[in-house]
């Protein structure tokens, strides 16, 4: 299947009810097809409503959302996704719960057992194949979701800070086999996280978020080739980068050292 | 496994050994008449002197309330599912279900002998009734209380209705629909009785039935002991079941 | 040949009502004369009758005859076939110390009845015949199987029952004397057999031998016989665990709402009865006057006659 | 919130006409008797003829099973808290609970009449019986769902046993107990009817009784029909509650 | 109320079961009254296991593990969590929730409603102080956990990756506000981080854990001055920490470039 490109103009969100809040507020983004794209944006900008919407969960209040072409209105085809917390059936194996995207395609689960173990042996998880999700630590759930959004290959893959939980080496090293991997797939990723050297490490581009509510505040292309060793990020244009970002947050005024947020 | 399950069995009994003895006692110090209420010694020996007898109408009132709460479990999940899932069928069939569910079975039981005849259907019909609309209503609070964002990853996968159903809605109600077999069985036991009151030659309803009129009061209790009896063993056979269908959850939990 | 099958629902689980019923079978009765019947408890009479007259489940039913009376004024197609207690056997059962003779010394007691019974249009025109209205009594409405046991634990001061069924089994807790409505005025037939007409019209032959058979123990019975009928109900029911000595009783006090003339067979229905019934009935709007009272009843089909031969082999 | 109220009521009305004139049609067409099945058009006719009479009985009714219907609420929380609360509990007393829950009312509520009289109390105390287990149940099922990381928090807040109970476990259990309490109304109301056939002057139970001695089904249907109409109206009263009491939940979930 | 000390002595946790993980093995830890103890570790390895056994909600298997000097049997006195995921009560709005620990304590919520506004105001909140769980953003349900830990100034505050959900800037923000509020009321903190800056940044001490069945690898005293203003962050001091601790994750052996854990 061919990647799918996602294109966002003038996207505003609103939450039902009568203290409905808006997250979102004229969204614009282009996302080519095969790219990855990292979003950064302060907590509660919008971020997580973003990726609803675009895979059909939520219903976008104006604007037009279309993935490969088309308007959203329900799960495009596709779709793989990391929700922020692990989203994982508590009545399956760790192991049942990769396969169920598999199971849910109507393929044939026999044939994705190596690829399943694969997987669990990526992400440490394979003395835990059997187990409930119940008796995994945060950071294994995550993983153990993450696994489940990567096993059916998604033309476009949507993560919500996959790695919030886990800690900085293991991040490294999924940081490093992400990139392995959709260098293979070349699929479409929309990759939320609020590790901003990871924004700039994974993407082509990182578009950063205005506070609430949330639209594109700046889209910066990374320029660096790929494969990119993790050893990039110590070289001064990866830094120069992650410093523009880092400016502009500050600009977004959130920070003084009193620590009381001014936003 | 072995252990607790023993050791529950034998402190229900305790406590049931407890009650009867508590109420020999109250019996024979407030010298109520035995023909209002008998002595549970009395029960006991009636019990034991014919237990062949009782067996054999307590196995026929155990089948008959099995066939109608299999029934009422099938149909439950259906129509729970069918109103959890329909907006259209929550609005216009439900009402219809919960007016029906509040008229009593027992004052419409003789037409179900008229449309079903003396056989085992109509007490079928009669527990099946009495009992499904409890499966309805916790299959309904069990799919409604599927966390959504596992309702979510099922609809991104695009899973087809019958897959999510089976892989994810019916799992994550799985807990609530036990809750509603655990009162639906005790439900479709009474449904049972109600029937075998109207016609039937066997059953303990027959039996209570026959020996309200003959002023047996010792048979009746006899037979109500055999009823609370089969409504613990049944309960228990589904706390059971339960543990071995959910074994995502921790034990202690249950 | 092959027996011709007739089912059979009854009015109660067993009493001594039955007594014939059973002792055909016991005889073999009915297998000599080619019927195969198969008796089935019931859950009173009314139910009785609106099974046998609106499901194939049974071919006849032996039930109280007035709510059959009434179901057919109100459409639904059953008739009597014979009829064998031909006075009213409802009443009232006082204390034999209460000095209660009739409806008359009622004021201010506590009366137990079923609602849903037979009784309960009659306590108006029973009252009345003491001069009494409802609110000059306690009325306490309890279920069938209830209503015998509360008078006879004393929580009512007297009950209306049926009783040739209940007079025996109470006194034994509460010595106890019954007042038959029948003797206030308040006459109409009580238990026979009920057919739907449909069925009758089908196999009215089997049903009219079955009927004529039943009635024809019936006379054997009260020939002396009482305690071969006990036995037989005790050896029909073996499980019943029934006390012989107030089915004795029963079969007793029975026997005195029979009250057939010298020369009339048991179990046929007398015109007379009927015109009887259907004035009683509608005196307290229980059935119109439309219809005449032949209406109600399949004439000439009893025959006990025809098997004088067989009982007195 | 009135659009939604007012148009699931003339949904739930508009399926019931559809329900009754299919009745009328079909009974019609297929001949079956008035007096086993009556034409709704007679039952309509009579209700409206006699509404004052009707009402009285159809008021007595719904004055008993709002009676056992609270008792069991009350009950049913304090027994499933118990329950889920102690082992002890839940190892002796429980299954005796489950136990007598499977005596069958019908059979034992002579009893009732005996011990308590012929007032209201008998019937209330039926209507509590059959009802309060399926409180229990979703009571139980309901604490035994509180996350048990909701749980924690209380724990280690050191939160008073009546103030976790308050603030933590019930209203976590509160979803449950709304479920259990749907299946219980309507139970309530059979068990008031079934009092009411046992021993009454008044109320629906009593006016079924009564026509039934006397074939007049278009009566019987009649209070059956009330009875469909209350035991629908209950339920709405509870869905109604159940909005306003959990007010966290999602509009659209109920 | 004085902050209490935790002692833990070759705790051993294994969870129950046939297949029950080993968490900790021989966990030796002294956490002094008053101070400010991070903790550092592999995901999986037991971070989370440790603190829910000091907050008394695991029993451990072997060992001795005393909170105030008193053996830990069941919840000891005055302690605050924060846990991984929010837990936060699905049926309070966010200001309930907070007030959860004043109502659980039998003190009078009208004294601490100016507390909580600050609490809600430092934390971004004060729009949402109405609002169900259900109504926020990751980052801000775990910010409304923090603020219900911090309400009732627990001598002993256990915090479980408090911040993963939250942006670097906002992240940057509450550590300020943290160390703030932990020099006014100088409790015992654990606080368990996957950021190696957060910890040294916070830390009097860090520890950093082996992989399951963890342990305490190494401890690290941190010799910074307090206040630290967040620039200490690019002090060679600071940076000479964190590289510490870095190359002894490295030694641990969790990380190659193709990043296919070894462990
Ligand atoms: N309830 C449980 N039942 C059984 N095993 C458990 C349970 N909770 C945790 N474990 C196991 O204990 C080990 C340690 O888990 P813990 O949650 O303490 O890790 P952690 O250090 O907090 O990890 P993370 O950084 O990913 O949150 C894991 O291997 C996990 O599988
Ligand atoms: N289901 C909901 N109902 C109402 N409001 C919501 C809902 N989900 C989110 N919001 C609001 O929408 C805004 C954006 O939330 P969103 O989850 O998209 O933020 P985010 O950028 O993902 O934040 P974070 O980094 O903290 O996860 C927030 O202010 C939140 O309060
Ligand atoms: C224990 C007992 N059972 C039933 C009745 C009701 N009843 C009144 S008359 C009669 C005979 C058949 O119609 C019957 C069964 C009762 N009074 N007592
Ligand atoms: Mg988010
Ligand atoms: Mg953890």
């Amino acid at each position: 299947m061919q990647p799918s490109s996602v294109l966002a103009k003038g996207v505003r969100k609103q939450y039902p009810g009568p203290r409905g809040v808006q997250a979102l507020q004229g969204v614009d983004a282009e996302i080519g097809a095969g790219r990855f794209v990292s979003i950064l944006g302060p907590s509660g900008c919008g971020k997580s409503t973003l990726l609803r919407c675009i895979a059909g969960l939520e219903d976008i209040s104006e604007g037009t959302l279309t993935v490969g072409g088309r308007a959203v209105d329900g799960p495009p085809d596709g779709v793989g996704i990391v929700f922020q917390h692990h989203a994982l059936l508590d009545w399956r194996s760790i192991r049942d719960n990769i396969l169920l995207p598999i199971e849910f395609a109507g393929k044939r689960v026999a044939d994705y057992t190596a690829k399943v173990e694969h997987l669990l042996r990526m992400t440490g998880l394979q003395d835990f194949a059997d187990s409930y999700p119940r008796e995994l630590s945060g950071g294994m759930r995550q993983r153990a979701a993450i696994c489940r959004a990567l096993v059916d290959d998604p033309p476009l893959l949507l993560m919500d800070e996959p790695f919030g939980a886990l800690d900085a080496l293991t991040r490294d090293q999924m940081n490093a086999e992400l990139q392995r991997i959709w260098m293979e797939t070349r699929n479409t990723v929309v990759f939320v996280t609020h590790g901003i050297a990871e924004a700039v490490f994974l993407g082509d581009e990182v578009l950063v978020f205005s506070p609430r509510p949330g639209r594109v505040a700046h889209r910066f292309v990374v320029d660096l080739p790929r494969p990119r060793p993790l050893a990039v990020r110590e070289t001064p244009q990866f830094g120069q980068y992650v410093g523009e970002i880092r400016r502009l947050f500050g600009q977004m005024g959130l920070l003084d050292e009193t620590g009381v947020a001014t936003a | 496994m072995k252990h607790p399950v023993v050791s529950s069995i034998l402190a229900g009994l305790a406590s049931s050994v407890v009650l009867l003895v508590l109420w020999e006692v109250l019996a024979r110090a407030s010298g109520v008449r035995p023909i209002v209420l008998p002595l549970p010694s009395a029960v006991l020996v009636e019990l034991g002197a014919e237990w062949r007898w009782y067996l054999g109408h307590a196995g026929y009132t155990t089948m008959t309330t099995l066939a109608g709460f299999a029934l009422s479990v099938v149909g439950g999940v259906l129509i729970g599912t069918a109103v959890a899932s329909s907006r259209r069928c929550e609005r216009f069939v439900y009402p219809l279900v919960v007016a029906l569910n509040s008229v009593p079975k027992v004052a419409v039981a003789p037409l179900f002998v008229i449309w079903m005849g003396t056989g085992a259907e109509p007490k079928i019909a009669i527990a099946f009734l009495i009992a499904v609309f409890a499966i309805i209503v916790d299959t309904l609070h069990g799919l409604r209380s599927v966390p959504q964002d596992v309702l979510d990853v099922a609809r991104v996968l695009k899973g087809r209705p019958l897959a999510v159903f089976w892989k994810v809605r019916l799992p994550g109600a799985l807990p609530s629909i036990a809750a509603g077999m655990k009162v639906a069985v005790s439900l479709a036991l009474v449904g049972a009785i109600v029937g075998e009151f109207v016609s039937s030659q066997r059953g303990l309803g027959y039996v209570i039935m026959s020996a309200q009129g003959t002023f047996d009061t010792v048979r009746v209790f006899a037979a109500l002991l055999l009823l609370a009896l089969i409504g613990l063993l049944l309960y228990g056979a589904l706390v059971w079941a339960e543990r071995a269908l959910t074994p995502w959850r921790a034990n202690d939990k249950h | 040949q092959a027996l011709e099958p007739v089912k059979v629902r009854l009015d109660w689980t067993p009493w001594a009502n039955h007594a014939a019923l059973h002792l055909a079978q016991q005889k073999g009765w009915y297998r000599q004369s080619g019927l195969d019947v198969t008796l089935e408890d019931g859950n009173g009479s009314v139910t009785t009758v609106q099974i046998v007259g609106s499901s194939n489940a049974f071919d006849i039913g032996h039930a109280a005859l007035a709510p059959a009376m009434i179901a057919r004024d109100k459409g639904l197609p059953v008739k009597a076939l014979a009829v064998f207690l031909r006075k009213n056997d409802i009443g009232m059962l006082v204390p034999v110390d209460s000095g209660i003779t009739g409806p008359a010394q009622l004021k201010g007691k506590k009366i137990g009845y079923t609602a849903g019974s037979l009784e309960a249009p009659f306590v108006d025109a029973f009252l009345a015949a003491g001069k009494l209205k409802r609110d000059d009594v306690e009325l306490v409405n309890f279920d069938a199987a209830s209503k015998a046991t509360n008078y006879a634990v004393g929580r009512t001061d007297v009950v209306f029952s049926t009783i040739p069924f209940v007079l025996p089994t109470t006194s034994k807790a509460r010595p106890s004397r019954a007042i038959p409505f029948a003797d206030f005025g308040l006459n109409m037939p009580s238990f026979g057999l009920v057919v739907s007409e449909a069925k009758f019209a089908e196999r009215g032959e089997v049903l009219a031998k079955f009927a004529s058979i039943v009635a024809r123990t019936w006379e054997y019975i009260y020939a002396g016989h009482e305690d071969e009928a006990v036995d037989a109900i005790v050896a029909q029911r073996p499980q019943a665990r029934l006390d012989r000595a107030v089915l004795r009783a029963q079969l007793d006090t029975l026997k005195l709402f029979f009250d057939n003339k010298p020369g009339e067979r048991v179990g046929v229905p007398q015109p007379a009865d009927w015109e009887a019934a259907v004035k009683t009935l509608s005196s307290v709007q229980l059935i119109g006057t439309s219809r005449p009272a032949s209406d109600y009843y399949v004439p000439g089909r009893v025959n006990p006659a025809a098997f004088d031969a067989l009982v007195a082999k």
